[in-house]
């Protein structure tokens, strides 16, 4: 109880933190919106609509950075993320909310699949040392050494192609309505497999190693070699007696993990032209897209902060030590 | 060569049988929002908006000279000075909830842009609005002879709709309504569909459905374009031919003419020695600009600049004056050094000396991410050398490089000019006095070089202003003199609107031969071609 | 705050296993660990090529030439870009940028890792809340958003710009583990020992803590330097930081812009790509060096299986242990009660 | 034996720790502070030339009286003395130059040297920080030869690890003599050794002590060897003294019932194959020392309990040997009878 | 009349293999019988552990078992050889048969299991016919025996006091009613007072269900108050083999000896205590002939020749007892 007390107070903090660098950053960028608006169409846009444009997005007015800060938090508190530049007049929240489940199907999914993948092949990597599971260590550290994109757009030269059942890009079929047929879901899961067996690959082998090292010494416990000497079942003692054990530490990990989910694969959201999260930083960042940046952000933060607070609630589960009332 | 498995296109099936456009932008996901005001919705990204909101003239925007043609206004009366504009209105069009167009909806078409600046994206000074039967009249409070294409080319709104908005410059308009032949049937992220109306004023187009997809990045579409999922689009493809052409040869085909915008590299006239118009001059000759078409435009996108003045042919062929006729661009290195030598330069071995003795060097720079710009000041610093000039290429962060720029904090770079009906929005973006600030002080809207010439202000004034077109012409001709005597920035390329388009499925795009209008699917002629198309079959 | 244990679990020197060797030998030992032997000499010839890339580059990186978009040929050993422009040496010019930012953010966000997990760690109290609540926050925010945003903040986001804000954002999973193991080695008796002797403050944190932590230190090191080489990769990729400087990322960017893969230029692509995953695979396997010198258990040397005089071959396992000599497997053991002495 | 009285070096009068318990946030709001009560009114005298043996169970608070002496820890209550005067000090020089005088060996040889730093590095600060560096090699030889690690050149650029526990331990000793302290205080400095070398760690204390004139508090859990190697032996039980006195009549004439039952229990050989619960042996397990007992705190595990017992805390009673004295209340009348 | 229940010949262990391998066990032949309790007495590194995971086959990746045998005498049926067991088999005598009890409850017990779960898990793998309830009852029963009551079944490990795990420890080693129970130091970590509780309990529970006990301490005082037998180890070898009151009153190595006088004595009359000079010997290093010839004070030269072999000593004639050493009157 006291734990997770501790770790509300340490939630409300960060989320404090997060959300005013959150509202720093994009106003410490120098350029605007509408410059970048001007950059995007090279000349196709006269310098007579800069004018329009500032009007358009309320950037003449100026308001003092101390006001703008207590308002934004009073819109953050309505869930108000305030008006996209780069798709004016949209409330970010809508586009937020059209991307999100993207990225949550895909790489969210992917990340779920890596860790548990790899966690398992860890299990096994560490129970049996010397195996060739455990030799086949190095390559996959090779493999996640690449780097996600570039494993992409090279999975979508060789793989992808009009010939190919791997499409290139997009997240369904261009033409398909969002829906809950089995006409879209198939064209979104065809869509998915290119980009998440990439992040499978490059992602796979980090469990495999943290899980596999753990193995290794939780496997020299004493409760281990207790767990043999009772004539459990191999299986047994590997799963409930050492996986049980050298998993914990990885659930935190797992958690901090989940953060990468919006922003350490942006890149594939980029590469395979993926409508999902990490592209819209991505437009943001390029746009100066102030509002847009700030929900992805947030976006970002509070499902970390989330998916923290579900780890700590697994780990609270998972063992019974933190349980303890004090 | 018609080899093509993707399902996609296949179900426009071969020959006669089609009935639907895959058109494609480079765009990223859009969120729906159909308000054809804002450059920011996905009707204006993808370039829909003018298949549902239709202009009152229609003007082909690679001839702007020529007249235009009668769309919802049929005929469009200036006064002599061009503050005054007498509009007659078409009969018998309606909107695509059945309601006719009035006179009513054009003049408050323009009464809408008055009243919200954010909207008046050309910055019109309208002045009164009035209509009555079939008649708009209005009146400016300026000349409005350099703008008046873009106010023929205002699209009609429906009054009944746009009266109801509280905010229309933040509406997202979820049901646009328009005289335009297609209404929007279907919203994705991804993908917006188009349906076909039942009626038209004109004769209904061949194409049935027409589907706009987003891709996220210019890769992805060229890719689609590539294999024939995409028909139609605008971007930029590096090594054009082994990317889109050679894939299908037959087919694939791709248009880019030159409009009145140029790109070019801008010179710092501020920063000795490039305040002396030889050295310019200098510079220009030794540009090779097939270099950089070739290798940094991948052959097509944005065209060469020919003439010597800097207006793009052939939209602007009407525009040069005599004496600049025959005046082209070409790599001349020997003219370059007797200019240079003439001034007071000295060559001295593989430097480039001014005349009090110092090097000239020049650092050209461009945001890191603009990668045709900066292959250009790759092949520009390697021309350059040829004269003695040490260049140094310098790929800066984008908003740096903007304030940079617009503060006059450069040697040199390369940027476009505005565009419009006549050669004056580049020369007024080059060179107006009126707009120039001292080196230091941003927010200038163009003149970033810091040009300081009486001359051209005073010609681009008369030539706004002017009543008469002889003042325009001779006003006109001695921007050019300017312009081909003093280089204040040095053209390389045309801007362009231009399409890649398929010949599979659909003919009928305009080309070389038939120059009806530019092919790129965000312009406002889009409908044009569109409602040009046949099923490839049919012929 | 409970620090999770992952990270301190596989780093806490084992007390005498660690102890049981010289310290001579137990630096050779981490050379002699064949995984570390690799990756260092791997890390060792590109630092080579960082050094001397851009005297041995047989071209300049930016010089064009007409021989535009070939492939890989003896003239140029990996082809040339649409410019004409050797890629073989803008890989080797790139070399340099890529060490470059790599070791000075890796030194940047490890100097702040010890500065703050340290001070954390060992002053305890409300220094150690406020520490360790500041690199929490810096662990919440990901990391990769981040420095793309400030990156792009950045007016001239040259080398050292970009090395420097990767570093700043990127030393807290450092200072959290350090701040772990310090917290566990202020409680150790020798630092308790050298507080009873008189030592003052800094001497403990500088001479008494720092020595034992440094295994943690480097092995955080070398994993920031993967990182820093992977962002300044990406940044360079999606042209948020400069390109004016040769790199791995800048030749991606290039070849990505022109589409080199669609245009078939695959050689354009590769080698970078290449040289990156080569050159994280040899950070990792340092680490992996430093991992199991750390912690001997995580070694998976030696022998795993052990060969029975009969000729089998038998792994060792936990729980298991091999029995060399069978002397009669099957056959049980006959009583011997006749030999029983009587009592 | 007698208690011959010498000159006092350091004395504790009142000691009391209690070490605060991280407080919840719900703990916040209630007033009540919770604190562990590691030690409680601890008073011990450590005199020139003599051994004084602290025992207890484990977690009895022992360690944390040496470290409370040792000036490592800040006090709750209570005043430490040197030479008659009191002292507090929190760092700085005047910790120096208590450090000087007060030194402490810790319990575990293998901890408590760091595993970076060789034998010179750790004797060399010893010195240098006491201002004894002189000529240092010269020193450092004779440090190294007082806790008979000879010839000292062998040691001197070992490795802790180099060394066995025993000579370890002496390294840890040479360090302490290196400030030349006049209370050296050692927290179980053998229950980390090997039985085989235990007594000649032991055996090098006493010679230190006598041939140094040391005042040394002796730490232990092994009632066994607290007397054979004090002079005098105390005993403490859950933060509090209980009993103390001459360590041969503490040892074979135990007065307090937890004395009694700490004997009781300690393996005896010569009880051979008769292994069983002592009569009087009281079951239960420590108390918690977050809310001790009110009272004696045995109260609640001691046979002879009295209801007096739990609720009023038995000052010391006087014994009739000579300086025996017991925390108990069965020894209210005893000096009567 | 004596019966053996686990016979253990010349059995070796090595860590390691080839060149860098050491010999931790060398040669060691005990017998322990039906009902006693057998103890195992050395310093550290002695390999009394070693020796104890050697004879259950639980020793950690570099130990190998270099040769002899183990051999067990069930209640019923045919002794035969652990060494020789093929995993499944071991399986099943682990525990059923032989069950241990290691130095570290806390470590012993998996943390994030309740008590109950690890108890139950036993009988589950061993009697897989009973019901749950029947297991519940048992484990409950086994708890109880060994004092703890049954509402603390659904307590974690680290809900328990350091003296309640290991007395659950030592219930759960003996829910299955073993032959054999191995106790590696399973008191060191606790003081005197609960030491001496878990021991009377485990005295008292040997009665009821008459377990052999191989018991492993340093602490040749405890051994001696506890056991029947007593082996003394040293470098990995048997130096002496007696019943407790012989080895106390009248050991016959040096070794054994000197141990018995590094304890002082907490009652009776002050002993000198001398100790044992020198240090422990390193396995990598072994004195060659008799492993505690440079530490003893009666070695002469045929010790750091010949390796003396355990045997009835020549001066005693008692064949309960033998020794390791050259010394007149000892070894043969
Ligand atoms: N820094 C501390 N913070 C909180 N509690 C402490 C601290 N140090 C010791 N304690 C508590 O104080 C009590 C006494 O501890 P101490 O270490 O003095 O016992 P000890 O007698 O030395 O035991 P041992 O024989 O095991 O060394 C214990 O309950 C312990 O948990
Ligand atoms: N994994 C290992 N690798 C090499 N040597 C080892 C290993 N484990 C133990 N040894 C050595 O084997 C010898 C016997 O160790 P063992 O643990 O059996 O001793 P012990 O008598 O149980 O000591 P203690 O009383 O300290 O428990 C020791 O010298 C030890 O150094
Ligand atoms: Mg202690
Ligand atoms: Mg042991
Ligand atoms: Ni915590």
């Amino acid at each position: 109880m006291k734990f997770l007390l501790q770790r509300v107070a340490f939630y409300l903090f960060t989320a404090w933190a997060a959300l005013t660098i959150n509202f720093f950053i994009p106003r410490l960028i120098p350029g605007d919106p509408v410059t970048s608006l001007m950059a995007k169409y090279q000349g196709q846009l006269s310098t007579e609509a800069i004018h329009s444009l500032y009007v358009l997005f309320g950037l003449d007015k100026h308001a003092s950075l101390w006001s703008q800060y207590v308002d934004y938090w009073g819109q953050v508190f309505h869930g108000d993320l305030g008006l996209s530049f780069t798709f004016f007049p949209t409330p970010v929240s809508e586009i937020l909310r059209q991307s999100l489940p993207w990225t949550i199907a895909l790489v969210g999914i992917t990340t779920f699949a890596s860790f548990m993948i790899g966690t398992s092949l860890g299990v096994i990597a560490g129970w049996r040392r010397g195996s060739l599971m455990d030799g086949l260590l190095p390559v996959t550290t090779f493999l996640s050494s690449i780097p996600y994109f570039w494993l992409g757009l090279l999975a979508i030269a060789l793989l992808a192609g009009p010939d190919s059942f791997f499409p290139s890009s997009g997240g369904y079929e261009p033409g398909l309505v969002p829906s809950w047929t089995s006409g879209f879901i198939g064209s979104a899961v065809q869509h998915s497999l290119l980009p998440a067996i990439t992040i499978l690959i490059s992602s796979v082998s980090g469990w495999i190693l943290t899980m596999r090292n753990m193995m290794v010494t939780v496997a020299s416990e004493d409760y281990i070699t207790v767990a043999h000497a009772k004539g459990l079942p191999e299986r047994r003692v590997m799963v409930s007696y050492a996986a049980r054990n050298a998993l914990l530490p990885n659930v935190s990990g797992f958690a901090l993990s989940l953060g990468f989910i919006v922003g350490g694969t942006l890149l594939v959201e980029i590469v395979f032209s993926y409508p999902g999260i990490g592209y819209n930083l991505f437009q943001a960042v390029g746009a100066k897209d102030y509002p847009l940046m700030q929900g992805v952000f947030l976006v970002i933060t509070l499902s970390v902060l989330v998916a923290n607070l579900l780890a700590d609630v697994a780990y609270l589960l998972l063992d019974p030590r933190t349980r303890k009332e004090g | 060569a018609c080899s093509n498995g993707d399902g996609k296109a296949a179900e426009n099936g071969s020959g006669g049988g089609a009935t639907v456009l895959n058109i494609g932008m480079p765009n990223g996901p859009q969120t729906e929002n159909h308000n054809p005001f804002l450059g920011s919705s996905s009707g204006a990204s993808l370039g829909y908006r003018w298949m549902i909101f239709e202009p009152l003239v229609m003007i082909n925007g690679i001839k702007p000279t020529e007249p235009g043609k009668p769309w919802l206004a049929t005929e469009w009366k200036w006064d002599a000075n061009y503050t005054k504009l007498s509009l007659t209105i078409r009969d018998g069009v309606k909107f695509s909830d059945g309601r006719p167009m009035t006179a009513d909806d054009v003049a408050y078409s323009f009464q809408i842009r008055k009243d919200n600046e954010g909207l008046n994206s050309d910055a019109i000074p309208y002045g009164t609005i009035t209509a009555s039967g079939n008649k708009v009249d209005l009146t400016f409070t300026r000349s409005q002879f350099t703008n008046q294409n873009k106010i023929l080319t205002v699209f009609v709104i429906p009054k009944h709709q746009w009266s109801t908005i509280k905010d229309p410059t933040q509406d997202t308009l979820k049901n646009p309504i328009g005289t335009g032949p297609y209404t929007v049937k279907s919203f994705t992220p991804q993908t917006t569909t188009l349906t076909l109306r039942d009626s038209y004023w004109q004769a209904l187009p061949k194409v049935k459905e027409l589907r706009y997809t987003s891709y996220n990045d210019n890769n992805a579409q060229t890719t689609a374009l590539a294999n024939g999922s995409s028909e139609w689009s605008f971007v930029f493809v590096p090594n054009v031919k082994a990317v889109y052409q050679d894939k299908d040869p037959a087919h694939h085909k791709l248009w880019f003419p030159a409009n009145l915008g140029i790109h070019g590299l801008w010179i710092n006239t501020t920063r000795k020695p490039f305040d002396n118009p030889a050295l310019r001059r200098a510079m220009n000759l030794v540009i090779n600009r097939d270099d950089i078409f070739n290798q940094g435009e991948a052959g097509y996108f944005y065209p060469k600049v020919e003439s010597m003045t800097g207006i793009p042919t052939p939209a602007g062929e009407s525009f040069i004056a005599p004496e600049y006729k025959d005046l082209k661009h070409k790599v001349d290195v020997d003219a370059a050094k007797k200019e240079l030598t003439d001034a007071g330069f000295k060559l001295d071995g593989d430097t480039l000396k001014d005349p009090t003795g110092k090097p000239v060097t020049i650092t050209l720079t461009d945001p890191a991410g603009w990668s045709d710009y900066i292959t250009d000041l790759e092949i520009i610093k390697d021309n350059l050398s040829t004269i003695g000039i040490k260049a140094s290429v310098d790929k800066a962060n984008q908003d740096a490089w903007f304030k940079n720029i617009d503060e006059g904090n450069f040697d040199a770079a390369m940027h476009w000019t505005n565009g419009g009906a006549t050669p004056y929005d580049i020369y007024q973006n080059i060179m107006d006095g009126k707009i120039l600030k001292p080196v230091g002080k941003g927010g200038v809207s163009g003149n970033y070089g810091r040009f300081n010439s009486p001359e051209a202000t005073k010609a681009l004034d008369q030539y706004a202003n002017a009543a008469d077109d002889a003042t325009r012409t001779s006003a006109l001709n001695t921007l050019q003199k300017i312009m081909v005597e003093q280089m204040p920035i040095i053209p390389t390329s045309a801007s362009n609107v231009g399409g890649l388009y398929s010949t599979k499925n659909w003919v009928g795009w305009p080309d070389e031969q038939n120059q009806y209008g530019p092919a790129q699917p965000t312009q406002q002629n889009a409908l044009q071609i569109i409602l040009n198309l046949k099923p490839a079959g049919s012929q | 705050m409970s620090a999770p244990t992952s990270t301190i679990t596989a780093v806490t020197p084992e007390g005498p296993e660690v102890e049981a060797a010289p310290a001579k030998r137990r630096r050779l030992r981490f050379v002699a660990n064949p995984k570390a032997a690799t990756g260092l000499v791997v890390l060792a010839f590109f630092c080579l090529i960082a050094i001397i890339g851009p005297w041995i580059a047989p071209y300049d990186p930016s010089a064009r030439s007409s021989d535009l978009i070939q492939a890989p040929s003896g003239k140029h050993w990996f082809g040339t870009t649409h410019l004409g422009q050797d890629i073989f040496s803008q890989v080797l010019v790139g070399t340099r940028g890529v060490m470059f930012v790599g070791l000075l953010a890796g030194l940047v966000a490890t100097a702040l890792s010890i500065l703050i997990g340290v001070s954390a760690g060992f002053l305890g109290g409300a220094a150690d809340d406020s520490l360790s609540a500041l690199s929490n926050v810096f662990l919440v925010i990901p990391a990769l958003p981040l420095i793309i945003i400030v990156a792009s903040t950045i007016p001239s986001a040259g080398d050292l710009m970009v090395a420097l804000v990767i570093g700043l954002t990127s030393w807290a999973w450092g200072a959290r583990v350090l701040r772990a193991q310090t917290l566990s080695l202020r409680r150790r008796d020798y630092v308790e020992a050298a507080r009873a002797t008189g030592e003052s403050t800094w001497r403990i944190i500088t001479f008494e803590i720092m020595p034992n932590l440094t295994a943690i230190i480097a092995s955080g090191f070398v994993g920031t330097v993967i990182f820093a080489v992977m962002s300044e990769i990406t940044l360079a990729f999606i042209g948020i930081s400069t390109i004016s400087e040769w790199n791995w990322g800048t030749i991606l960017f290039w070849a990505q812009s022109q589409q080199a893969l669609a245009q078939g230029a695959w050689w354009w692509f590769v080698p970078a790509g290449l040289a990156i995953a080569v050159l994280g695979t040899a950070l990792s396997l340092v680490n992996f060096g430093i991992d199991e010198f750390v912690s001997p258990r995580l070694r998976s040397s030696g022998h795993t299986r052990v060969k029975t005089k009969d000729g089998h071959t038998v792994r060792m396992r936990v729980g298991f242990t091999p029995v060399l000599s069978t002397q009669q497997p099957v056959t049980p053991v006959v009583p011997r009660r006749a030999e029983e002495e009587v009592a | 034996m007698t208690v011959t009285e010498t000159e006092v070096v350091l004395e504790a009068e009142g000691l009391t720790k209690h070490f605060p318990v991280r407080r919840g946030v719900r703990d916040l709001l209630s007033r009540e502070h919770k604190a562990v009560h590691a030690v409680d009114d601890v008073r011990i005298t450590l005199r020139r030339g003599r051994v004084t043996a602290l025992v207890g169970e484990s977690g009895s608070g022992k360690s944390t009286v040496a470290r409370l002496m040792a000036q490592l820890y800040g006090r709750t209550a209570g005043e430490i003395r040197l030479h008659g005067s009191p002292v507090t000090v929190r760092g700085g020089r005047k910790f120096r130059a208590y450090a000087r005088k007060v030194q402490m060996i810790f319990q575990d040889p293998f901890a408590s040297l760091n595993p970076t730093h060789t034998v010179r590095y750790h004797l060399t600060r010893a010195l240098k920080i006491h201002g004894r560096a002189g000529d240092l090699e010269q020193n450092l030889r004779a440090l190294l030869e007082q806790v008979q690690l000879t010839p000292p050149e062998r040691y001197l650029d070992k490795f802790p690890h180099e060394l066995s526990g025993g000579q370890r331990q002496r390294v840890s000793i040479a360090r302490a003599l290196g400030a030349d302290p006049e209370a050296l205080l050692a927290d179980e400095p053998v229950s980390m050794l090997d039985v085989s070398i235990r007594l000649g760690v032991l055996n090098l204390l006493r010679d230190l002590k006598e041939r140094l004139n040391l005042a040394i508090l002796y730490i232990t859990h092994d009632i066994a060897s607290a007397r054979y190697f004090a002079d005098e032996t105390l005993v403490m039980y859950a933060g509090r003294m209980v009993e103390g006195g001459d360590s041969e009549t503490v040892t074979q004439h135990p007065a307090h019932p937890y004395t009694r039952l700490l004997i009781e229990s300690a393996p005896d050989p010569d009880r051979l194959g008769q292994l069983g619960t002592p009569e009087d042996q009281a079951g239960g397990e420590p108390p918690s020392l977050i809310a001790p007992p009110t009272g004696c705190r045995f109260n609640p595990r001691c046979v002879y309990a009295m209801p007096k017992c739990s609720t009023e805390l038995p000052p010391r009673f006087e014994l009739p040997t000579a300086g025996h004295w017991a925390a108990c209340w069965l020894y209210e009348e005893e000096p009567a009878r | 009349m004596k019966t053996p229940v686990l016979e253990i010949k010349n059995f070796n262990v090595d860590y390691g293999l080839g060149s860098s391998s050491v010999q931790a066990v060398r040669d060691v032949t005990l017998t322990l019988h039906r009902g006693e309790v057998l103890g195992l007495a050395g310093e550290s590194g002695s390999g009394k552990s070693t020796l104890a995971y050697g004879v259950t086959r639980l020793l950690p990746p570099p130990g190998v078992i270099s040769g002899g045998s183990v051999v067990y005498h069930p209640a019923s049926g045919d002794p035969y050889d652990v060494m020789a067991l093929t995993d499944a088999e071991l399986r099943k005598f682990r525990w059923a048969e032989t069950s241990i009890v290691f130095q570290g409850a806390m470590n012993s017990l998996n943390p994030v299991h309740k008590v109950s779960t690890q108890m139950l898990d036993v009988i589950k793998a061993h009697e897989p016919g009973l019901s749950p309830q029947a297991r519940t009852a048992r484990a409950q029963d086994m708890l109880k025996l060994v004092g703890i009551s049954a509402d603390r079944m659904d307590a974690y490990p680290h809900q328990l006091s350091g003296g309640m795990r290991q007395r659950v420890m030592i219930g759960m080693a003996l829910v299955l009613e073993p032959q054999v129970v191995i106790m590696d130091e399973p008191t060191t970590a606790l003081d005197v007072v609960m030491q001496r509780q878990i021991l009377a309990q485990l005295v008292e529970l040997r009665e009821r269900l008459g377990f052999s006990v191989l018991f492993i301490t340093h602490d040749l005082s405890l051994l001696v108050e506890f056991s029947d037998r007593i082996a003394i180890m040293y470098g990995g070898r048997i130096v002496e083999e007696a019943r407790s009151a012989d080895l106390y009153r009248d050991s016959l190595h040096p070794y054994s000896e000197g141990l018995l006088r590094s304890f002082p004595a907490l009652r009776g009359e002050r002993r000198e205590l001398t100790g044992i000079p020198g240090s422990p010997p390193d396995l990598r290093g072994m004195p060659s002939g008799c492993s505690f010839h440079p530490r003893c004070p009666h070695a002469f030269d045929r010790c750091s020749v010949d390796i003396p072999v355990l045997g009835i000593p020549t001066s005693r004639n008692d064949p309960n007892r033998s020794v390791a050493c050259w010394l007149p009157g000892r070894t043969a």
